[in-house]
């Protein structure tokens, strides 16, 4: 199998269309990633049991579970019970839910690296504990956080293909349609690489740019 | 197992490579009927049935069956990691470009899988190009996939990963109709005898003024002509003392599914 | 279930375990290679490090196994699938391990290096018996995290004829036509394996901290049991 | 000094008591930080309390900031319980609002400041009266500017605490906590972290706190210079009591217990 | 003192010379932290180094570690250059293999005292001069044990610094570093970071060394006493330069700077 230049060429049209959705899905899910991921973490702190230890349970479960997985029991068993979404939008939810958990644990590092000094401050002088969060703690916690939110961003992007196995035609789903029809998946799946790299690599490269201007810069060792 | 890494080398002894071996590697799609996984974890399927008892008149012994996704049946074929594809894989233009086929061992009308009573009135593809709000699944990698865009459904299609994803499809409505051969799909109803759905009866879809009839066939090697010439005869032999039907029968196949059409015929471009 | 049909399932999770453990001790060595090198003052190092984690982490691992497995035998080059799978997926593992190493390394306080200097250790020595044993501390929670990345990752390994864990699922899904039992299944079995590697992780969370003379940082069962600030 | 003499000590002269202990204990696991502590400080008060690492002079400071709970005995600040409340003519615990209604008189200044580094130094300042005591904006902002001035600082109120020096910073937080117009103030080694010319001027505007306000002060510190400038009381704990209890002329000058002397000398020694 | 006696004072009165700072400058961006800088040490003197915070003596104390280089100027140590080597007649920088065999004669005892957390007390002190020095494992443990013995630890060998106070802590750092043997041993604020009673014992520990070793000391400490009692003389910093040298005596009891003397009474005051 050699590479076919003129294959190539005609399948980039409809890859794209695939990076369209497959971009599109990863923007969707990171939102919902990053907002359910905070509420995650604060119903984890919730000085109440029965709201902290379910929370911490499914967490560690959706944590350990393959989103393939998931994403199967989304699409064919929410239905049965009368949730009916449609492709995009359970794999969008999918995406978000699992990348929930992950955001969640950096949220949570990142509330832990706040100082207990700032906590005890806040309390001394008598803040009401919504705007200790507001004012105090989430202001410290958030911006350390940005950089590992912007990989799980990245990380988020490389495993839409995953959304192949629910009918979502993103980049994978199309490059496997490509294959099917010609027989030739060299040169579909080797151009999902580039394209991929083509996205990851600016947006990593931004990233780092964010978490340098925040962390000290590396020292020799 | 190790990828054989001689069977790369070009010309016609690969057959007595495996003759010494004693074992010959053959690639599966895990869909029922044509080769699959049954429920008491058995490889059967009509193609490995077919294929054990060709092989065993080629003085082959043991088959060691590889199940793998469809789609990468080709390109697994093509570097060796298997000698034959024994799938049932339907002989097209475009397959024939990337490997051999030998003769096809069935022809395969089509049906459409939908919900107990049809609320749709739906019964062929060309009916479902004329009901503009039908969503039409799909299996991917499938010849209908192809039918289904030339009709221009691409908009309405929804592509399941495996048949069984495109029975869940139907029932969680994610489609309103499944597109795909009588045999797989009465095949797999059959495994759900409670779910509320119900198949068309056989068409045979007509595109751009042409019959489509899926003829499934085995898959070799391009450099393998001399191998799959041998495993021919034998095919062919079979058919004419009616020892195919009587081997692929038990899979639902019937009178109606066995063809006189050649490799040579279904391998010609028409649509070009 | 037919005990045939078990029997495929067992196979499979050997196999997700088999690939998991595989490419977890691949992606440790190429971790500590490519983290070790993005510290060094030799900036060709540095370059190569850097390169090797960008390359790696922007590939999915889906793509570089059917690479290895479909596209290197025309390089004259053939992999076995279950080795062309586990090395698939300890380069993207090793590339965030990598980073991994590397944050590691920097969190261990500049003052550590300098009472190392303090006492005339070459650069070597400062790596080898103050910056790594002290990293290490560090690594390790993130490491158990990539550790349950991997787990699941390895779903990805049946498109190039390894049947793991989602596969053989996938096999008994076609076999019995029960899709709701089998995905409940595999949600479980992921879950075992998960809980079973946090385990091991933990455990030697636990003895490097007895190392360093540290009380372990609480686990998932005793924050579970309450202990917050 | 006779025991009875220290034990009259731990309440002060002056016009009534204000803040009780009685009967506080407190350990962490086989640690007993505080022994079944009694002792009472007026309104007003000034109190310097020194001792060992460890003899537990910051668990009494955070316990009074409610920062940390008592094992057993009660905590009193004028008629209110710290953890507890009267219900029905008997103590139970306290709920929230009614430790933040007590919270409200006290406040507290820490050793390594704790400043909110996203706020600016202003800001620092106001967001308390505003979100806590309700002031408007500009009324805080008007009561925060005086103070900065105060504390020399009023031409810093646009920097970010990293920006200042260390005792920069200490000076904006003692700001920070009298714009609570507190009723008691707690200083927690306020000036340890500081080099010694930065921390003279903390303990200057200190200085100054204590001779224009009557905010009723404990204080934990080796600088015993400042100690004997400013307070009414000296109280020297040694492993969770305290052993002796006097004015600063008499605690400084002739202290009655060994340990006391030995302390003392050793603290003193280090300049 | 005149300005000439003072320029007198930078060299000391011992046998020879054997620290010399000629012409050192540093600046990070527009602060200029070293100011054309020269002065010297003799071998075996105790040179104690004071000034306000910021005027350059941590800065000296980590040249003279090589973990600092200066912008201009050069250091010795001995006869051999720090930062660069003789070679065809001409200075040029220094390889690490050069570095490392003059660094060989120095070493440090750090404010936060760096023990490794990763090892033992015993192997604290064991690592280097096994590693760095090349002794067998049982001569190097028998040397830290003498010195734990001195700095009377020898029952903690097994702990981690973890399981030490802040105190105990720095008299390994201090034993650990006499196991290299050193010709100079370099003291930043070794107890500013400790209780008054724990900075105490860490202070007899180095009048011990001081009155047993005659180790070059170089040595930053607001602890004025105890920079009395073991310096030959006091160097006062101000804005990277040295604006005072004399014996102690001289230094705290008669300044000749009114900023000597203004520095002086604040540390004073603290006390
Ligand atoms: N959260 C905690 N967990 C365990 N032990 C604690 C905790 N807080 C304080 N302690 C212990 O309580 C004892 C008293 O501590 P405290 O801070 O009150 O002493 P202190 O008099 O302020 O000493 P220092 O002068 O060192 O600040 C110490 O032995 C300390 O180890
Ligand atoms: N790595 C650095 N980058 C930028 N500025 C630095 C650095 N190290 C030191 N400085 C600056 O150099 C000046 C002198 O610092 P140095 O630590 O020598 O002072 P010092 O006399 O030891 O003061 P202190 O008593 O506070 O320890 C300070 O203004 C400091 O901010
Ligand atoms: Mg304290
Ligand atoms: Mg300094």
């Amino acid at each position: 199998m050699t590479w076919d230049w003129d294959y190539a060429w005609d399948s980039l049209p409809l890859l794209l269309d695939g990076l369209g959705v497959t971009v599109l899905a990863t923007l969707a899910g990171t939102a919902i990633a990053l907002v359910l991921g905070l509420v995650f973490t604060l119903m984890r702190r919730s000085s109440s049991r029965w709201i902290s230890i379910p929370t911490e349970v499914f967490v560690e479960f959706i944590r350990s579970t393959p989103l393939l997985v998931q994403l199967f029991v989304l699409f064919f068993v929410l239905p049965e019970v009368g949730v009916q979404l449609s492709a995009f939008a359970t794999g969008v939810i999918g995406l978000g839910l699992h990348y929930a958990t992950y955001t969640s644990e950096v949220y949570r590092s990142g509330i832990e690296g706040v100082p207990a000094g700032q906590w005890e401050a806040a309390k001394a002088l008598n803040l009401p504990s919504r705007r200790v969060w507001t004012s105090v703690i989430l202001p410290q916690a958030v911006p350390p956080s940005i950089p590992a939110l912007g990989n799980y961003a990245i990380a988020m992007f490389k495993e839409t293909p995953q959304l192949t196995v629910i009918t979502v035609m993103e980049l994978l789903s199309v490059a496997r349609q490509l294959g099917a029809e010609n027989y030739r998946y060299l040169e579909p799946v080797t151009l999902i690489g580039v394209l991929f790299l083509l996205v990851s690599l600016p947006t990593a490269w931004l990233v780092r740019r964010m978490e340098r201007r925040m962390v000290p810069a590396p020292r020799p060792v | 197992a190790p990828v054989d890494l001689t069977a790369q080398d070009a010309g016609g002894d690969l057959l007595s490579r495996i003759r010494d071996r004693g074992e010959v590697n053959i690639g599966i799609a895990n869909e029922s009927p044509y080769g699959f996984v049954d429920s008491a974890g058995r490889i059967t399927g009509e193609a490995p049935e077919l294929a054990r008892i060709i092989f065993q008149r080629l003085g082959v012994e043991r088959m060691n069956p590889r199940v793998t996704d469809f789609g990468s049946l080709i390109p697994a074929l093509q570097v060796g990691v298997f000698d034959v594809i024994a799938a049932g894989m339907f002989i097209t233009p475009a397959r024939c470009k990337q490997i051999l086929f030998s003769d096809p061992e069935y022809q395969a009308p089509q049906t459409l899988l939908v919900p107990k009573g049809n609320p749709k009135g739906v019964n062929t593809l060309d009916d479902i190009v004329a009901k503009k709000d039908v969503r039409v699944g799909l299996l991917t990698g499938s010849a209908e996939t192809t039918y289904a865009d030339a009709l221009g459904l691409k908009d309405r299609s929804v592509i399941f990963d495996s048949v069984f994803s495109g029975l869940d499809g139907i029932l969680a409505n994610r489609a309103d109709a499944f597109a795909l051969t009588t045999i797989s799909l009465r095949d797999a109803v059959s495994k759900r005898p409670d779910a509320p759905l119900e198949l068309t009866p056989a068409y045979v879809p007509i595109i751009e003024g042409e019959q489509k009839l899926g003829c499934g066939a085995f898959g070799f090697r391009r450099d393998q002509r001399v191998f799959r010439d041998a495993f021919n005869a034998e095919l062919n032999r079979m058919r004419a003392n009616g020892e195919l039907l009587a081997t692929v029968r038990p899979f639902g196949f019937t009178e109606s599914e066995m063809t006189k059409l050649t490799v040579a015929e279904l391998c010609t471009d028409t649509s070009s | 279930m037919s005990p045939q049909l078990l029997s495929y399932l067992l196979e499979g999770l050997l196999t997700t375990l088999q690939l998991t453990v595989g490419a977890a001790a691949l992606g440790l060595v190429f971790s500590f290679a490519a983290g070790i090198a993005t510290c060094s003052p030799n900036i060709v190092l540095r370059g190569v490090g850097r390169f090797y984690i960008e390359l790696f982490r922007g590939i999915s691992a889906l793509v570089l196994l059917f690479w290895f497995v479909f596209a290197l035998p025309y390089a004259g080059w053939q992999l076995d699938p279950m080795w062309a799978g586990i090395l698939a997926l300890a380069l993207n593992i090793g590339a965030y391990g990598a980073e991994v190493v590397r944050g590691g390394i920097v969190a261990v306080p500049v003052a550590q290096i300098e009472a190392a200097v303090a006492l005339n250790l070459t650069r070597a020595q400062r790596m080898r018996l103050v910056v790594l044993p002290q990293a290490i501390a560090r690594m390790l929670p993130p490491f158990g995290n990539l550790l349950i990345e991997l787990l699941k990752g390895t779903a990805v390994a049946y498109i190039v004829l390894i049947p793991e864990l989602t596969f053989a699922g996938q096999i008994v899904r076609n076999a019995t036509g029960d899709s709701a039992s089998v995905f409940t299944a595999l949600l479980i079995l992921y879950a075992i394996l998960a809980v079973f590697f946090t385990t091991i992780v933990r455990l030697i969370e636990r003895r490097v901290a007895k190392s360093l003379g540290r009380a372990p940082t609480p686990g998932f069962f005793a924050r579970l049991k309450g202990v917050r600030a | 000094m006779s025991q009875a003499a220290t034990e009259a000590a731990l309440t002060s002269g002056k016009d009534g008591q204000f803040i009780h202990f009685d009967k506080v204990s407190k350990r962490f696991g086989d640690n007993v930080v505080l022994d079944d502590l009694s002792f009472a400080v007026g309104a007003g008060e000034r109190v310097t309390l020194i001792g060992p690492s460890g003899s537990g002079k910051t668990t009494i400071l955070r316990m009074l900031m409610t920062l940390m709970k008592p094992d057993t005995g009660t905590v009193r600040v004028g008629d209110d319980y710290l953890f507890h409340e009267e219900r029905n003519g008997s103590l139970v615990d306290a709920s929230e609002a009614h430790i933040r209604k007590v919270r409200q008189r006290i406040t507290m200044v820490f050793q390594s400041f704790n400043l909110f580094p996203n706020m600016r130094v202003l800001r620092n300042v106001t967001e308390a009266p505003v979100h806590v005591l309700g002031l408007s904006k500009e009324e805080a902002e008007e009561r925060a500017l005086g103070l900065l001035a105060m504390v020399g600082l009023d031409h810093k109120i646009d920097s970010y605490p990293s920006q200042l020096s260390g005792g920069q910073q200490q000076r904006v937080a003692i700001a920070r906590a009298l714009a609570m117009r507190p009723d008691v103030l707690l200083l927690d080694e306020v000036t340890s972290a500081l080099d010694p010319e930065l921390a003279a001027g903390v303990l200057d505007v200190l200085r100054d706190v204590a001779k224009t306000t009557d905010v009723t002060m404990l204080c934990v510190t080796h600088a015993m210079k400042f100690a004997r400038d400013i307070s009414h009381r000296v109280l020297m704990f040694c492993e969770g009591k305290i052993i002796e209890a006097a004015p600063p002329e008499q605690m400084f000058d002739s202290p009655d217990h060994e340990r006391t002397r030995s302390f003392l000398q050793s603290v003193l020694d280090e300049a």
